[in-house]
């Protein structure tokens, strides 16, 4: 019996049934969106205000993959493109405004108006929503914070509730875990086994992916090896279901060591969005119909 | 707004409000900056009164040290001036629930006598569907953590009303004690800083009065520009004009807010990947 | 440990042991590694059988490769050479609670049929006090969570014993469906690696059962060091010796394991600071 | 009026008082213990087999600081000295072990022999004592985990509790929250603001930091800035009240970028601390009449 033999004899004798972890695929953002983003899925693409996966999103609305219920603790624009591209059945968020700006107009429509369709409601503060990202990573059925004291919030969401602590009898809020079915994430680097590297600001993004039952990562390019950086995290290959190459992929939003938040750009969409037509012609031109639409 | 004179320097009400809301940072050391007036307001108190004034940004940056002012919460130069970044949870959980903040500076759409918040929804009659606000964001919780809060926002009947048509975030509720009874940790708002003036809670009702006017307003015109009838303090006190360098330090500020784009795209829509 | 010869080489029933243990691990994709033999398994795995196994140490590295055996769970090469360090409580919450660890590799001081688990004190008898051991760490949590658990412990009836003094971490609890009734989320101990063969939960009984011997051990032997009326299954295989690779790679492991510490102390007392 | 009574005039009229966060002072270990210390109290001293604040500990003896409630996940060799030192009334602990090598041998002799004085013992898991860290930092007055299932561990605890989801109905472990009145650790660098840098192996001790009432940090080093480090974690000042500068003073644990781990010292400490006699002679030689007990 050689070595080899006797190996796989005991392989077979001694070895468990894995647990179904495997690595992340380098792909086109075109098959990676195919494949693991669905009608009906809920989808976090998280990123706060940096690294925000503008690609992706754009990815998703060439596809027309539709009926989404949409986390994010701030909609920002990427959400109000996808919510006037009629897309979205559902909205899980805790601010909704064009930072700096003004309003999400394509949100606001929707919600005021109905237009394109009705969008429905789950609404929080940003300590709540933060939360339920905990206890999703954590695979815990809630998170326990000292908020919404006060607030007429939890009479709009069946997703805040109250825990008191066994020890001191406080009551304490409550928040249903968040545990998307995909999350997607915008990071400057992957190395070619799938490992992806962010740094900057890093916002919930860890939470989310690690959250969520399947994780698209697009990165700025990918490298040779992850040197480690200042402020820098790692997610291993082996959370992480695809990776996509497109550089600048963030924009208007940003990737620290790649590019500068383009906040002409969050200026000038407040006009695009006010209007109904001038957004239908801003998404055919720059999304639909766009070069990068047939090279991806 | 209306430029009013003051000695050899022209300043808008505005910019009084934000001198004045700047000024109320005196002596903070650590100030969760909301994006906005506050985040005008902390970053000129850092440049004038209070130069070691912590900025705490929801972002995750701590210490931040920005020299232009950043459009949004979550602007690079927050993060690369930092003492230290940190995750989103990590913020909301250990540094504002965790007590470590001094002062919360928050803007508004609504409030109320007892400087309750609105920034969710408005009533816009029976015919209307209701007016769509972008909701809580960190209002709720740094209202309740942070040591005390301020507030900074427009003189007007539609932000000053007699009713909020939704808590948002928790002022002094409905008078004094409340805070307590609901457990919320922190002092809740001690001034409202206005174009007007300057509103404070009476310690013994909790219900905000104007205790300063700005030079040249007088109480009857804030009076017209509140929707519920207004205490005004026994004595109201006028605030003072900017000084030429806080008046500097502000335009200097809001001048390098407005940087030429790296890659500025040459049309708004196109994107430059 | 005794000597036994098996072809060209000789090797100890520690190190069949050993090697025993690093063979289970050959599907693994993640594994949640124990200091002590768990260890030595986990890294002559990645040196044999897995070079591709993640290993994962509770001081919060991610895919640690260390070259030599780490004496504790926070050695610095661990982090040195992880893809990636995290905090304590992310390592328990995100990683081990979220599900993410495919084995959880455990040693034990005391084990019954059920493979539960006593690291906290043992009874020595009537008149003397309790006897001490280190306590749970990070074990009850990792045989909850991690999909299956690997055990490696010598074989005495001091450790395989009929009742536990304690239960520290529950293995299969009294029998099959307790995991499920208490909601533990992984399949719990999947084998018992000792120095005289392999123990497996038997899936009608949840019992341990001797399915594997060591070459030159007789079923009697194994009787006689466990502490309960053992169980031997129907057909007991007989484990491979070590290969001289497998042999090799565990004695390279070892010898690098004890490195000349740079700035060691002439006396053992004697700090350096 | 000039612009400074412009100033303080406005201070008086709109100031708010502050919140009582000061600066970390920069001091001599002895009076930073002398007076963060106190008999009777909490303390942490935490590093995750890193970063281990032996120095601090050491100071402790040689104060004779006593009556202690000893927190730590590992208790580790510093704490076999400080509890053979009779200085420790209660241990708040996960796991008490010297690491690779094999028993503390005065906790054990404290805990069975009552030696020198009675021990007595709040025991939980680590994931238990991780989210105790964790809730106490986050001022809540306890955490959440799917923990202790099946163990005897909350039979010898009332730390230790259970909470139904509201959502799920499931139920979970509830763990206290941990506040000590003091943390002790040991970091690579401080600034001459007292601002704190922490690199390689984290562990818990932002956690014990922000948890505790007093922080007292030694470091390696001041340096004029610090520079971010990969996999760095920086404490601000304004959460520290002392640091003293203490070269090797995580000796014989071992601090990234300075020293490594003094395994050998570890393998030593075994048969000292077998022996009550030779622990003692230890603790005289090296602690309490140490050259270094009298520079510092």
């Amino acid at each position: 019996m050689t070595p080899c033999e006797i190996k796989n004899t005991l392989v077979s004798i001694l070895s468990i049934p894995t647990h179904g972890v495997t690595m992340a695929d380098i792909r086109s953002l075109q098959d990676a969106v195919a494949d693991l983003v669905h009608d009906g899925d809920t989808v976090a693409m998280e990123g706060f205000t940096h690294l925000i996966p503008y690609a992706a999103a754009h990815e998703v609305i060439r596809q027309g993959i539709t009926d989404l219920t949409l986390v994010r603790m701030t909609p920002d624009v990427i959400y109000d493109q996808l919510i006037g591209a009629g897309l979205v059945r559902k909205l899980v968020f805790s601010w909704g405004g064009n930072p700096g700006v003004g309003s999400l107009h394509r949100f606001r429509d929707a919600i005021e108006n109905g237009w394109p369709r009705p969008l429905e409601l789950d609404e929080h503060s940003h300590a709540g929503m933060a939360n339920r990202y905990v206890a999703g990573a954590s695979k815990l059925p809630f998170a326990v914070l000292r908020g919404y004291r006060g607030s007429d919030i939890p009479t709009r969401t069946d997703t805040v509730s109250t825990v008191v602590c066994p020890f001191t009898g406080e009551e304490l809020a409550a928040v249903a875990a968040l545990n998307p079915d995909v999350t997607v994430i915008h990071a400057q680097q992957a190395d070619r086994a799938g490992n992806v590297q962010m740094w900057g600001l890093t916002g919930v993004q860890k939470e989310a992916a690690l959250a969520a039952d399947r994780v698209l990562v697009t990165v700025e390019e990918i490298v040779e090896e992850l040197m480690p950086r200042p402020g820098g995290i790692v997610l291993p290959t082996w959370v992480i279901d695809a990776v996509s190459v497109v550089p600048g992929g963030a924009h208007p939003s940003y990737a620290t060591g790649y590019s500068t938040r383009d906040n002409d750009f969050y200026q000038a969409w407040d006009p695009i969005a006010r209007d109904r037509e001038a957004f239908a012609r801003w998404i055919d031109a720059y999304v639909r119909d766009s070069e990068g639409a047939l090279t991806r | 707004m209306t430029a009013t004179p003051a000695g050899t320097a022209d300043f808008t009400s505005d910019e009084l409000m934000e001198v004045n809301a700047a000024r109320a940072l005196a002596d903070a050391t650590t100030c969760f900056v909301g994006i906005g007036l506050p985040s005008t307001a902390a970053n000129l108190a850092r440049a004038t009164v209070n130069p070691g004034l912590v900025l705490i940004y929801e972002s995750g940056t701590i210490g931040s040290k920005p020299t232009r002012l950043p459009l949004s919460i979550g602007d690079g130069e927050l993060a690369e001036t930092a003492d230290a970044v940190v995750p989103v949870p990590e913020m909301f959980n250990y540094w504002l629930q965790g007590g470590r903040i001094d002062v919360g500076f928050l803007g508004a759409a609504q409030v109320d006598r007892y400087a309750n918040i609105n920034t969710t929804v408005v009533d816009r009659g029976p015919d209307k569907p209701e007016g769509r606000l972008p909701g809580a964001g960190g209002a709720p919780e740094i209202a309740s953590n942070c040591g005390k809060v301020l507030m900074v926002l427009r003189h007007s009947t539609r932000n000053f009303v007699e009713r909020l048509d939704f808590v948002t975030t928790l002022g002094h509720g409905g008078g004094p004690g409340d805070r307590k009874k609901l457990g919320m940790p922190g002092a809740g708002p001690t001034a409202v800083i206005t174009d007007l003036g300057v509103l404070r809670p009476d310690p013994a009702t909790a219900e905000l009065v104007l205790t300063e006017v700005h030079p040249d307003v007088t109480v009857e015109r804030v009076r017209a520009a509140t929707g519920w009838e207004l205490t005004v303090a026994g004595t109201v006190g006028t605030t003072e004009p900017p000084t030429p360098q806080e008046l500097a330090a502000l335009r200097a500020l809001k001048a390098a807010g407005k940087p030429e784009q790296p890659g500025k795209p040459e049309q708004p829509g196109k994107e430059t990947r």
